[in-house]
């Protein structure tokens, strides 16, 4: 049996969404700046595109721009508003638990001469407003949090920081990669100006991402070239990236409280059983509004990388917030800003369930899991001590 | 990350895992906050490794590495086995990802410091 | 009969590469940064897409980055020098043909305080060699012309160039994205630093770029997060148009030398037929070394937008480098360096012949197309005044 | 750049096409360099517009402009003709791209000119 339960890194492909965008590589493939008939029959499908998602954020067309990537959104809007705003300041507030493409972006504008101020989270991983409310200052020209954690799933309280925002008159950007999809988000209701999301992580195809930019808000540029969306993403336009990403996001929405509740049944279910079958075990951000289907599970005394490889073993992919699987072997600066400690943090495994996956995979892995957390235990030192 | 089947078989079973009570040399390296700890017990006689057992906690490299290198010294003269280097190890192994040669190095140090325990006390 | 000669701005996709790419969507998803199977599998076709590029460029692997298009290959390349070399000077040489992607990079970094030397070309649209060298200053930090132009087709002496470059020390970029897939290209041999190409210029698909970059060559960072790509373009990786990219490569340069030799026939074919037929016409940079396929054909007394749009009408898909159809109503900045008058510029077209066009296609164009010249000359106070 | 179809229906089928010998207004309007050109020849009989024919060298906008227009002040007054506008034109036309407007310029202003031509001659 194979299970994926790494939805939370990427996500297979929903097959409606796939079949709507296979006839623009060879069939419908103009240019969609090109002014002939099959530029227009291009055009008309990004035109459309663009309009399925701007209806489902209740915002208009010209207010969302294509990008290639989720991370490339997360740049553009926070390298866009330091350089459009650096008259006005160079402050930015942030999380201490952002993404690699929001935490180091900040960390770069840092080197150029932006002050960066990270507040803290609580043990579920939620920021702390008061902290936040303190650090606004005269200077403050953006905030940047995101939405739903990626590593440990807590959700953040956006509305409250757009309040915030919007009385100080600050930027607001919320990188939105983990629960565009999955919860329901109209910006500007939420006090919102700029908005991250990435198709892959809502069944959608790879290498296309969005930006919600919500009229008004000023974009320094990136990256330069041709006219294409609002000469902020140069470029020929990625149609079908972009037709297949929509209808990804359209079928998404058609029945997204539903499957909200039954991913959180299922994520909840496996965290009942492992509870009850395996000890010394802790669920991360588990006080916290959580995404549905994330999953952060410490096992004490082990090392993720080990408990990772097992499983693969068992055909189950799950990640880890290891540091022996990271790039720089650094523990996952997620768990430590939640106060987890490095050891326990080492140990550290992130089950992520999508759509797809059923209640028999859960229960697979529910008994494969036990039996693979004893034996290496069994070697660990730190076991039984 | 790709291991090669000798680090993914020394993982997946690892070999002479376990304590021995009373070992004629013991050692302990690492730290749990570095995400590595590795325990060494030897068994030995006339200078002879007649018995080792290890366990550690890191990551599948640093349980491949330790799993044979216990093999490596198993009937060796234990001033042999202080000659064993992570480099050996890793190549016994196939080779370890560059990112994880450090990892072997715990191995090392462990053997090493179980028989300087033995020397110490002799 | 509906004839697609638009190739030069984007192409239909090859069926070979389009197959090859299918099954990741969704069949073989995993992010190719994870350490399970499933990400496994991901990554041994990034590594195979990588390497099957790296063979016939006759570079390194370690040596190639993905991106998500041509013109962020451009950014990265030029923005990436400018950053990492500054302390050695501010001055980049470029010519005065190039795509907006490096034209409007170039002009940014002006803005920022960088020094730009625009080398003239001749009526050709070939760069002017000796006014190049005579550029290159102590500050001089990177040279960056284009392979082949996009407009009218005239190809560089890149190798001339790239010695110039090597001598004095100098980074050398190529935006290669009209020559990749139409011609030999061995960046190490031609004493090239930094080359860029985009999938959808030679049949695959769009939302995907390459870079080539010698090891070596330092680039200062554009988008920051993940640590994909040597950490130079972060974002999960997209395996689907990296094996896309690849195969049509791959698929292009299994008969290159035929397919130019083709495409080059069916272009002068066209050529001479037009110029039997329709009288005042001017074919442009007929003189240099030029893209097999690329015919730019100004008709006097005209105004680009009309002929298109009557050619459109008859199913005929092309571009006009005239001023009306574009962005910002400016003629176009290759034609008037080329030193051809303003008022002729403006009746130019693009026919771009690709490796789906036939002769029957051709001869379709050939017989629709004078009459057309025709009626909107009689419609033109300019001709016989 | 999308036209409506009577843009495309004017551009594809320009009304009024061409020149008149000894035309009782002329006007010629706009420059070849900054790529549009209007050129409108007027019969006109008791200040009654009888006959009129163009010629323009520009986008398919600008042509269609010029041909509506012409259409336009057919049989017309000269002072009812003088008090056609742009905005006018493109309504005729169901509008027009914003980038296009400004073309439309170009018909009212070749109208003037071959009125103030007759005026003159008067
Ligand atoms: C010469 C040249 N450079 C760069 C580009 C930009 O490529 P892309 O549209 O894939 O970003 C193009 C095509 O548009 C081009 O023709
Ligand atoms: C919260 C968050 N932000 C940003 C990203 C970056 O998205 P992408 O990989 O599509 O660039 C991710 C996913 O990797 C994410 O989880
Ligand atoms: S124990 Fe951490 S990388 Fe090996
Ligand atoms: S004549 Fe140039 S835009 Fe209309």
């Amino acid at each position: 049996m194979r299970v994926y339960l790494d939805n939370n890194a990427t996500t297979k492909m929903d097959k409606e969404a796939l079949e709507a965008m296979l006839p623009y590589f060879s069939e419908i493939y103009g240019n969609a700046s090109s002014m002939h008939s099959f530029g227009n029959e291009s055009k008309k499908a990004m035109v459309e595109a663009r309009k399925t998602i701007a209806e489902i954020f209740g915002i208009e067309t010209d207010e969302l721009i294509f990008t290639g990537s989720g991370s490339e959104s997360d740049n553009l809007a926070i390298r866009g508003v330091a350089k459009a705003y650096k008259k006005r300041g160079n402050h930015i507030i942030t999380s201490s638990v952002e993404h690699p493409a929001v935490r180091n972006t900040c960390r770069e504008l840092e080197k150029e001469g932006y002050e960066v101020t990270y507040i803290s989270v609580d043990e579920n991983g939620v920021i702390n407003l008061d902290e936040l409310k303190k650090a606004i200052k005269k200077e403050t020209i953006l905030i940047t949090v995101m939405h739903g954690n990626n590593e440990v799933g807590s959700i953040q309280p956006v509305e409250e920081i757009g309040k915030l925002a919007k009385e100080n008159r600050i930027v607001f950007h919320v990188d939105a990669v983990q629960t565009v999809g999955k919860l329901n988000i109209k910006p500007k209701e939420m006090g919102i100006d700029l908005l991250t999301f990435s198709g892959h992580k809502f069944y959608g195809p790879k290498g296309i991402g969005g930006l919600f930019i919500k009229s008004g808000t000023r974009l320094g540029k990136v990256l330069t070239g041709g006219g294409q969306e609002k000469k902020l993403r140069p470029g020929t336009s990625d149609v079908p990236g972009m037709v297949g990403m929509a209808t990804a996001l359209e079928v998404a929405y058609r029945n997204i409280d539903e499957e909200f509740k039954r991913e959180e049944e299922l994520r909840n279910y496996f965290e009942r059983e492992l509870l009850n079958k395996v000890p010394e075990i802790q669920i991360n951000a588990k006080g916290a509004k959580r995404l549905p289907g994330t999953s952060s599970i410490t096992f004490k005394y082990l090392e993720g990388e080990s408990i990772l490889l097992s499983l693969n073993y068992k055909g189950i992919a799950v990640s880890s917030g290891s540091a022996c699987s990271s790039d720089d072997l650094q523990a996952s600066h997620v768990l430590l800003a939640m106060g987890i400690p490095v050891e326990i943090a080492h140990g550290t495994i992130r089950f992520s369930f999508g759509k797809y996956n059923t209640k028999e995979e859960v229960d697979y892995v529910i008994q494969e899991l036990p039996p693979i957390i004893e034996k290496l235990r069994m070697i660990s030192p730190l076991w039984n001590e | 990350m790709q291991y090669s089947e000798k680090v993914m078989d020394h993982f997946m079973n690892p070999r002479n895992v376990g304590t021995i009570e009373n070992p004629d040399g013991y050692g302990k390296v690492g730290s749990p906050s570095c995400g590595d700890v590795m325990e060494i017990f030897l068994k030995i006689e006339n200078d002879i490794i007649t018995d080792v057992k290890f366990r550690t906690f890191g990551c599948a490299s640093a349980i491949a590495t330790s799993s044979i290198s216990t093999e490596m010294i198993l009937n060796k003269n234990v001033s042999e086995a202080l000659q064993l280097t992570n480099k050996a190890v890793a190549e016994a192994l196939d080779g370890l990802p560059p990112a994880k040669m450090h990892c072997s190095v715990l191995a090392e140090e462990g053997i090493k410091a179980a028989i300087e325990d033995y020397m110490g006390k002799k």
